[in-house]
């Protein structure tokens, strides 16, 4: 019964005081990998929504704004999802880091969830005749967005990090309900906006010339979802583990 | 020989900062245990820590559980009374009595026997709000007499109690300690009890 | 231990009945009509109330825009497959809006079977393609009339 | 376990029991918003039948919001949730009980006063059915969601504000499906698929939430 206690407490000691330090480390190796795709996609796709693609049959020049506005789109649900995910793992293993990307996650699914808004708002207008209709899948974005913004408030009413970041943790995965309605409310209520540009089953309704700067536009948003995750995560664990002796040496070492 | 408490390096508080410095020490069956220290010094928040409610910062807390048991049932009085202002100590004390043994039958004339002891009575089945601070205290002490679990875990058990009630709950104790049971308190008052253990926090 | 191994049986049966009348339950929600819409075939088969107001979607028929008047009134026919519905609208259009276009139509259905409209949305379709693919497309098929629900979705 | 759930399910009743004017209190805000809401427009009958299925939801949503802001309160002040969590039984079972116990006490009298509320509103008495139903079936759903938040938020400083932040984005699809459903009851629509559902949240929500609250109290108090 002793050995197994110390086996624990060696083991728990182990991923406190192991594991994050080495996470700081490495990241900064990975945070690369994920700028420079990230770089190279964005504007590959931005060239190319500007310049290289055909206008549409319909709606001409209007609809290069696609190209910011779908991946963010995608991006605002991709990113709730998987912070919904590192809940599970934040409350189940008690894992710290997941804890950590939930808060990092949060303001940079936000910042996608409002670009998919307002470049929607710029776009719709044109197109539709308004900037905002009160249409299913455009007001679930909107409470997307205050979703990210209530677990940025918790986590900021919160002093003890800890609690915090296991708070946000469930948040999130009760939150998480509204996904599939957002995903879904396109096909459940017929409305004004447009059904997904993309689908696993039914093949794409774009041409090929169209599609590919979409397709490296959602890989670059993905990376710099990434990114921005990573070096927040970099933050947040210097801000939590400010008083330990690694920081320190890290710190004076540059 | 295994310890039925083994606290080895604690140290505990709210947030990241801890309260005091690293902590040793172990307590056997029929331990009486006395923490002392200033106010907050974490007396309270050390024994939330003991009782599971609170993460230690670092250190470990080992219960040795009977073979038959998965968590040594334990029981804990606080600052708060954990008494509903609108119910009577009687209403009150059938819930606290059910919460830690949820098999027993612990019935309404027992419940009042124990406040009769306790010179209650007649407050029985009075909303608990019209009682003064040191008649809510005990009542909240009637659960010493009420429940048996391994392990007390007391917070100022007699703050606010007068001499003859606070010399009976001291006897209390000291039955409970002779019964077996570990009891780890905290104090200001002199409580006569033959602690067999002090604490002391900085 | 038999008594804890009980109770966590106990719960864990508990979830997964839980669980499971819940998915039954959005199963059979599936199966219900979930569209607070309609659709000009619904119209023409007598299922939609009178002097109430609702939405409705579909095509806007080739052929029947016409502006009589002072040319800000619009008549023109939004058709799905098997039936048509003549709408009368008063005001702006929106930039999209054109014949074998998919609108949305707001407003109520006089007992004549006219769609009094007060606001029409256009819906641009979810295929993008340069407009000579357009061309050489519509020069091979006419618009080909789809299911309803496609017609929306496509 | 059963007994520690009838325990603390006779417990709460009798608070509620005791409290009976908290919950006149919450009636009448219920009654007040509802009321207040065509002061403000130029009671149009159209226009007031057409916002009705919102404005009933949107106050019932708000009265439970305010109920659920002291729902942990008094037990977290005189300490007897330290002793809920101290009990060997799974506090999502003592959870459960105290939930129901709220509903009863707060959200029962709303599923009530809903359909009444309505008819002062002008709408005309075949959306009873669909009132009823849709408000017995959310309002379970709101007081389950919310408490998860109102756990999470208990210690916290100006915990009422944050708690509506929190707890409103989460009742949007409640909120959607209901009035939805009565709106459709209104024109005479079919409704049946939201009500289904309505009821598939509702058994989400009574079955996965008291592990939510335990989980998020456990969260709360560590704070």
């Amino acid at each position: 019964m002793t050995s197994f206690t110390m086996g624990k407490s060696l083991r728990r000691r182990f991923h406190r005081l192991g594991s994050l330090p080495y996470f700081y480390d490495v990241s900064a190796r990975w945070a690369i990998w994920l700028a420079v795709p990230a770089v190279v996609c964005i504007a590959y796709t931005v060239i190319a929504g500007l310049v290289l693609v055909p206008p549409d049959y319909q709606q001409g020049d209007v609809f290069r704004i696609l190209y910011i506005h779908v991946p963010s789109a995608w991006l605002s649900l991709f990113a709730y999802t998987t912070m919904a995910g590192a809940g599970v793992v934040a409350l189940v293993w008690r894992l710290k880091l997941a804890e950590i990307f939930i808060v990092a996650a949060a303001p940079v699914g936000a910042s996608f969830t409002g670009l998919a808004l307002v470049t929607g708002a710029i776009w719709g207008e044109p197109t539709w005749g308004t900037y905002w209709v009160w249409d299913a899948r455009l007001t679930s974005e909107l409470i997307l967005l205050f979703l990210y913004l209530g677990v940025i408030a918790l986590h900021q009413s919160i002093a003890s990090p800890r609690t915090a970041g296991r708070a946000c943790a469930l948040l999130s995965i009760v939150g998480v309900i509204n996904v599939p309605i957002i995903h879904y409310s396109v096909v459940w209520w017929t409305t004004l906006h447009q059904g997904a540009t993309l689908s696993l089953s039914g093949g794409s309704h774009m041409e090929s010339d169209m599609l590919w700067p979409l397709l490296a536009g959602a890989l670059g948003f993905s990376c710099l979802f990434g990114w921005l995750t990573l070096w927040g995560m970099r933050v947040q664990l210097l801000w939590r583990e400010r008083r330990s002796r690694w920081v320190m040496r890290r710190i004076v070492n540059g | 020989m295994t310890h039925r408490l083994s606290v080895a390096g604690l140290r505990c508080g709210r947030g990241e900062r801890a309260l005091f410095a690293p902590l040793d020490f172990v307590a056997d069956d029929g331990d009486i245990v006395r923490i002392s220290g200033t106010n907050g010094a974490g007396k309270s928040t050390l024994l939330h820590t003991l009782a599971g409610l609170l993460s230690p910062i670092s250190g470990t807390i080992d219960w040795c559980p009977d073979a038959n048991e998965a968590v040594p049932s334990l029981g804990l009085i606080e600052h708060q009374n954990a008494l509903s202002q609108v119910l009577s100590p009687v209403e009150n004390l059938t819930l606290l009595s059910r919460l830690a043994h949820p098999a027993s039958r612990i019935d309404q004339a027992t419940i009042v026997d124990t406040l009769e002891t306790l010179g209650l009575r007649r407050l029985a089945h009075q909303p608990t709000h019209t009682l003064s601070a040191g008649q809510k205290r005990r009542v909240t002490l009637a659960r010493l007499w009420l429940i048996a679990p391994r392990v007390w875990l007391l917070d100022e058990p007699v703050a606010a109690l007068d001499s003859a009630a606070r010399r009976r709950v001291s006897q209390r104790i000291t039955r409970l300690a002779g019964g077996g049971s570990v009891i780890v308190y905290t104090t200001h008052e002199r409580m006569g009890l033959g602690d067999t253990r002090c604490v002391a926090l900085d | 231990m038999t008594r804890t191994r009980r109770r966590r049986l106990l719960l864990v049966m508990c979830l997964l009945v839980g669980l499971g009348g819940a998915c039954a339950l959005i199963l059979i929600a599936f199966r219900q009509d979930m569209l607070y819409f309609h659709e000009p075939s619904a119209i023409a088969a007598g299922d939609v109330p009178i002097n109430t107001r609702f939405r409705v979607g579909g095509l806007v028929a080739a052929g029947s825009v016409e502006r009589p008047g002072d040319g800000l009134s619009v008549q023109f026919k939004i058709s799905d497959c098997t039936a048509t519905v003549p709408v009368r609208y008063r005001g702006t259009l929106p930039d999209l809006f054109r014949e074998g276009q998919g609108v949305i139509a707001y407003g109520k259905l006089m007992a004549d079977g006219e769609f009094v409209a007060d606001r029409i949305l256009a819906k641009h379709d979810s295929s993008y393609m340069s407009p000579d693919t357009a061309q050489a497309l519509k020069a091979g098929t006419s618009d080909a009339c789809l299911p309803a629900n496609r017609q929306y979705s496509r | 376990m059963r007994r520690v759930f009838w325990a603390v399910f006779r417990r709460e009743l009798a608070i509620a029991g005791r409290q009976r004017g908290a919950l006149v209190h919450q009636l009448l805000f219920f009654v007040l918003i509802v009321a207040l809401f065509p002061l403000g427009t130029n009671t149009d009958q159209t226009v007031l039948i057409a916002v009705a299925p919102a404005v009933l939801w949107m106050g019932v949503l708000l009265s439970v919001l305010l109920s659920l802001n002291g729902v942990f309160r008094a037990d977290h002040e005189d300490g007897t949730l330290t002793q809920y969590l101290l009990a060997g039984e799974p506090l999502a079972v003592i959870a459960l009980a105290k939930m129901i116990v709220h509903w009863l006490a707060s959200a029962a009298l709303l599923v009530v006063a809903g359909p009444v509320l309505m008819l002062m509103l002008g709408v005309s008495l075949d959306a009873w059915p669909a009132m009823i139903l849709t408000l017995a079936l959310g309002t379970p759903t709101l007081v389950f969601v919310g408490a998860i938040a109102a756990a999470l938020t208990l210690r916290l400083p100006r915990a009422g504000l944050l708690l509506g932040l929190l707890v409103l984005p989460l009742y949007v699809p409640v909120l959607i499906f209901g009035a939805g459903v009565v709106r459709a009851a209104i024109v005479g629509l079919p409704y049946a698929g939201a009500v289904y559902i309505m009821a598939a949240l509702c058994v989400l929500a009574i079955t996965l939430g008291p592990w939510a609250i335990a989980a998020a109290l456990r969260i709360g108090l560590d704070a």
